[in-house]
């Protein structure tokens, strides 16, 4: 109760904005300044949302989950472990980083039939276009995290007797967290966006196939319906996400307890 | 335990001159020893090269009469490097989860906490807390790895005097019960001459000078107002800023 | 004659695709100024999505559109205000292309098959209506959705069929790059021949440019003519038109001209003449196979703008 | 010729593989073990280049370009201004960054018809992807960097009388810079995709919409010539801002004059 | 030049005692004046109150009868903070720039170069320096304001006791020729004992306490070892360490 009454106060201009711009869009779309088959209505949209939330949540929402989550987990894990193989071995990241800067500069939308060819119409395919797009920054930052930990914490663990594999486990990961959190948070919205587009390539469930077909059948308020599911699932994963990271990353934040003055805590 | 260093000889890659040349220490058990000499005169370099982080191009380096390896003694090293991811307790059993063997129990290092004045901030993280407690935390990290000699760099390089002050009598206090060997660095020439039994003075391109600072223990900390130890420092400065061997 | 010039009137029309074959007679209209003898200084655009022509048709943001005849009755069940003004293919294009090797003799044979399709509903009720007018049930045919990629998914045998593709493109490119492949003209079960391609307007911009549509219509049945009369040099006026920028497949194309120059006739009838007849025949489909939820008045779809 | 020796020395693991990869891939597609429609044969590819070098770099080349150039120049401008202004004002950050977090959510494609509508098919409708999708590394990237200013600092140049505007060039501008380079950096290679995938939503030339064409027609050849310019472009465009920003943050790399105990520079 | 502050107090937002409260200083022209206290007794505060980038809750300080405002001080911070962007001369003449109306040229900043031993490094940038040379091309910076009155924040605490040593006699050397008035912070009783004519000891809770050094002038470096000096000393730590009042 008490963090969604800060986190209302925290948002309440962005939700105050919102509002205000959707009861515009409202306005200006009922006086037919913009033909509602390009922009619908709001209202259209959540009726839109509401008449259809069976299929919608259980059939397309589930399946671009389902599509998501198999995408993002392989992209962490390979990503993860592409960043170590390249920084325990200079020959691979000098071999394979150029590969994967210019994994994304190639339209993927260019790819679709090589997708095609390889996966077919099966989840993989979707699967794959999500793994390309959320791989960068997962690789990037956990190899930059991985490379920032200062060499005074390795002698002093090697003065220890530390083994690699020590070392590797009690410095380089956790130094490495916050940096591969900020990369797991960005390559999740990639990921959302990856599996709505890998659905476009050719699906028969899904939310980008939602909007696809929508789009198809000249039905703005089924498009639209879909993209607001997705910003919101997004935005719903982003915080979760974000949520997670306080909590692991919870000696970042915590403020002195030494209090030699009598540091009166704000709420 | 005694360790003897004999014609110990190190040179950086990449560097010309070596920063480590010829050097001879014999160190006994129970014994205060310091170092001291300049900045970039290689102290820190010889505190790496007796934990075996760095290894010497010539002579060596033995442990009762073992050549030392990796793990062998506790380090403290100049800054810190508290992890700050870990909490007190999580830094100072460190040395414990890498080498598994410790006999240690938590019960034992929680006296270790109470007797450091750390009481209650077993749970606390590094950030939240001062420099004093900070160094206390390092080298009870140290102390932990149940090692018979510590290797102490600079351990108060970074507090103000007066933290200084209690910090050094508090050392003073736990060496004398642990009977633990310790090696520290300082280029405080007070504080050297406070703490040692012998002091080491580390000049580039001069051979080692050992001085003997021959005051009784236990000392009060207002020893340092004494004119047989402003002497002392004052000899050990003219040696120091001498130019000429 | 600079002064005739700036008194043209613009006008946009954009087409249905990519320039091919079919566009044809517009390239001939420009390039030979029968628009321009009509007073009109024609713009043409491409879209980005099929779609994109009616849309924008309907907006006002091109004067004249290209697209589909089916496509067009959806739009106006959704209260899209687009009017068809001519026909400019007057049969089907589309059909179920197979792949010879599978056995597939008719459609009922795609039971137990997998068929792609372009995210579309048209294309769905397509193989419904012309499996079950084969005797065959449209339960036991699998549909994907292949997105944009019919070819590959045929040609890499994820699918086994694919509907939505012409007869004038995917049949003669598949046929080059050696793939056996034919096809079921959906006339033939069950699915009422259709306008293919149709020229659209929307119903301002028809209300206010009348007079301007017929001056297009003129120009291009003139070039319709020209391009009937002597298809090569018609052609030949395309691809060097898109050789600017883009480098066509003259062999590819003639094909699909040829193809098409027969289906974009009637002897009977003039270039372009819609009958209400076929308007009521594809509207009653698509409301029967439940693609449009609501009725269409058929009449009011269309007007020929043809004198 | 001494750099091109070391940047080929440095990346000479790299060039091998993908030779490799290339031949190999020749090999495959000449075996008729994967159809040359949907991945042709390498030198095919080189052959199409040749053949259409006038107009695929003179005018699709150029026009992709000229679209990169303005789209990523106005992002980087109006994403450098948002910054600012968040920086500025707690309020514009409350109220403008959720909203720029869901612009990266929204597939860009699903909102074609909006941006035809707004821009026609105009150079301004690929500018407007353009710049959609280089905004956000950017405006994150300079928020960050403006953001990160030691407390200290701003008390000194308060101390010496500075007032606002001073501290922000003095201060806040050139500590930004590390952070923001690496933003433009990402940022620009979105803007090169963003201007690729707004030819695909409607365009009569540029790289995109010569891919788009060609796989229309069934022409892999074609579709992989202008992948592999658009690559090649990306590249080099990564290479040359990397450049620019050594050179900028010059101080960065600098190694220590003193050198009491004599080392020696490496090559 | 002088500066008088009377009855100072000041709380941090969020603190419920005041950091400083009801202090009283006057600092006479061309006076070393040196403020002593532990960690957190709020020395840095109360500078920061004396340059105007905090301003205090009651009191004033007067700076020639006229109330202090930012930029009226030379302030040298307690870190270095030279901007790592900026070679040594850009940082040196920060002030310069920001002030507008100074008619320092280059050749005068380049004189002080010099002087500080930097001659050479004018070019270079602050990450390739040694402390002890960061700390002069911080410490050019505040003279180069102009101002009279210049603020130290204990500018040799990070350096080791042989630059420092070095430091301070270069310090006194530039103070006698340059008659500016300094206001001093350290915790190092020696070395307040050693440059200052007066020394203040800020101590939490207690009113402040005043002491005149009264060594004569000028001193030599070996001072500290004199008896008189010493004993100084260990009656500021005394004082300093003595809980009641
Ligand atoms: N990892 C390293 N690689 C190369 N040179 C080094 C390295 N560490 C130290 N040096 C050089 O070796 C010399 C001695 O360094 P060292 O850290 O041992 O000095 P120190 O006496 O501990 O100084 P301080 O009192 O500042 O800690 C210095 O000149 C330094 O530049
Ligand atoms: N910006 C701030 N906001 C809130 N409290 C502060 C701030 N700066 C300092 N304090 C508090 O005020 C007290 C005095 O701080 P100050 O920095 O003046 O001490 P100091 O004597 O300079 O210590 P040191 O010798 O460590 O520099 C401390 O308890 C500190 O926690
Ligand atoms: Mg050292
Ligand atoms: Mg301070």
């Amino acid at each position: 109760m008490k963090n969604l009454k800060q986190w209302l106060k925290h948002y309440r201009l962005f939700i105050g904005l919102l509002l205000l711009m959707l009861v515009m869009l409202q306005l200006v779309v009922q006086s037919n300044l913009v033909p509602a088959f390009i922009i619908p209505a709001p209202s259209k949209v959540i009726e839109h949302i509401l008449e259809n939330w069976r299929i919608l949540l259980f059939d397309h929402l589930w399946a671009t989950m389902l599509e998501f989550t198999i995408g993002f987990t392989l992209a962490a894990i390979a990503g993860i472990a592409l960043a170590v193989g390249m920084f325990f071995s200079k020959t691979i990241e000098k071999m394979i980083y150029p590969f994967v800067l210019m994994s994304q500069m190639i339209p993927i939308i260019a790819l679709s039939p090589i997708f095609v060819l390889w996966f077919g119409y099966s989840l993989w395919s979707k699967v794959a276009v999500t793994i390309l797009m959320s791989f960068f920054p997962i690789v990037v930052s956990s190899f930059d995290g991985l490379r920032a930990c200062d060499k005074g914490y390795i002698e002093l663990l090697r003065s220890m007797g530390a083994n690699n594999k020590q070392i590797f486990m009690k410095l380089h990961i956790p130094m490495a967290l916050p940096s591969l959190f900020s990369g797991l948070k960005i390559g999740m919205v990639y990921a959302l966006v990856g599996a709505t587009i890998g659905e476009w390539l050719g699906a028969s469930e899904g939310l980008g196939f939602y909007s696809r077909r929508m789009s198809g059948d000249l039905n703005a308020d089924g498009v639209f319906a879909a993209i607001v599911l997705l910003t919101i699932i997004g935005l719903i994963l982003f915080g979760v996400a974000t949520m997670i990271e306080r909590k692991v990353l919870s000696w970042k934040n915590g403020s002195s307890i030494i209090n030699q003055s009598g540091v009166e805590e704000n709420e | 335990m005694t360790l003897i260093i004999k014609n110990l000889s190190y040179t950086y890659p990449n560097h010309k001159k070596p920063t480590i040349s010829e050097v001879h220490v014999t160190v006994k058990k129970g014994e205060f020893i310091s170092l001291i000499g300049k900045s970039g005169s290689g102290k820190s370099t010889l505190l790496k090269l007796i934990t075996g982080i760095l290894y010497q191009d010539a002579g060596d380096i033995k442990l009762n009469d073992r050549s030392i390896t990796l793990g062998d003694v506790g380090y403290m090293p100049q800054q810190d490097l508290l992890l700050p991811w870990r909490t007190v307790l999580e830094n100072i059993m460190l040395p414990v989860e890498i080498q598994k063997n410790s006999h240690l129990t938590r019960e034992e290092v929680r006296k270790w906490l109470e007797r450091a004045g750390l009481a209650g901030y077993e749970q606390a993280y590094p950030n939240q807390l001062s420099g004093g407690m900070r160094q206390r935390v390092s080298f009870l990290r140290a102390m932990i790895t149940g090692k018979d000699l510590l290797l102490l760099d600079e351990p108060f390089g970074a507090l103000d005097s007066f933290t200084k002050k209690e910090m050094q009598t508090w050392l003073l206090s736990i060496w004398r019960d642990s009977k633990k060997t310790i090696f520290f660095i300082t280029h405080d020439l007070e504080e050297a001459c406070y703490l040692s039994d012998r002091i080491l003075l580390l000049k580039p391109d001069h051979p080692m000078e050992e001085i003997v600072v021959g005051l009784p223990r236990p000392r009060p900390s207002d020893i340092v107002y004494t004119s047989k130890l402003v002497e002392l420092r004052h000899k050990l400065e003219k040696k120091m800023t001498d130019e000429k061997p | 004659s600079k002064d005739n010039e700036t008194k043209l009137e613009k006008m946009s029309i954009m087409l249905d695709w990519y320039p091919n074959a079919v566009h044809s007679a517009i390239y001939v209209a420009q390039e030979k100024g029968y628009f321009a003898e009509e007073g009109l200084d024609v713009n043409i655009e491409m879209p980005a999505d099929t779609n994109d022509p009616l849309k924008l048709a309907a907006t006002g943001k091109v004067d004249l559109a290209i697209s589909y005849q089916t496509q067009l009755l959806l739009s106006r069940s959704e209260g899209i205000p687009v009017v068809s003004v001519a026909a400019l293919v007057r049969h089907s294009l589309d059909g179920i292309m197979y792949k010879k090797e599978l056995g597939i003799q008719s459609p009922k044979d795609l039971e137990g098959k997998n068929v792609g399709y372009p995210s579309a509903s048209v294309s769905e009720a397509v193989v419904k209506t012309m499996v079950n007018a084969d005797g065959g049930k449209e339960k036991n045919v699998k549909l994907t959705d292949v997105g944009w990629d019919l070819m590959p998914a045929l040609a890499t045998n994820n699918v086994d069929a694919i509907v939505g593709a012409y007869i004038n493109h995917e049949l003669v490119l598949l046929n080059k790059e050696g793939y056996n492949v034919d096809i079921f003209p959906l006339t033939e079960f069950g699915v009422p021949d259709n306008y293919e391609l149709i020229l659209v307007t929307g119903e301002e911009t028809l209300k206010k440019k009348e007079s301007s549509i017929k001056k297009f219509w003129r120009a291009l049945s003139k070039a319709q003519a020209d391009v009937k009369q002597d298809p090569a040099s018609g052609l030949k006026v395309l691809l060097d038109h898109e050789n600017g920028n883009f480098p066509l497949d003259k062999k590819v194309e003639q094909e699909s001209l040829d193809i098409l120059l027969p289906l974009m006739e009637d002897k009977s009838l003039p270039f372009g003449y819609q009958e209400e007849k076929v308007w009521q025949d594809v509207a009653d489909w698509l409301f029967e196979t439940n693609v449009m939820k609501e009725k269409v008045d058929p009449a009011q779809a269309f007007i020929n703008i043809l004198e």
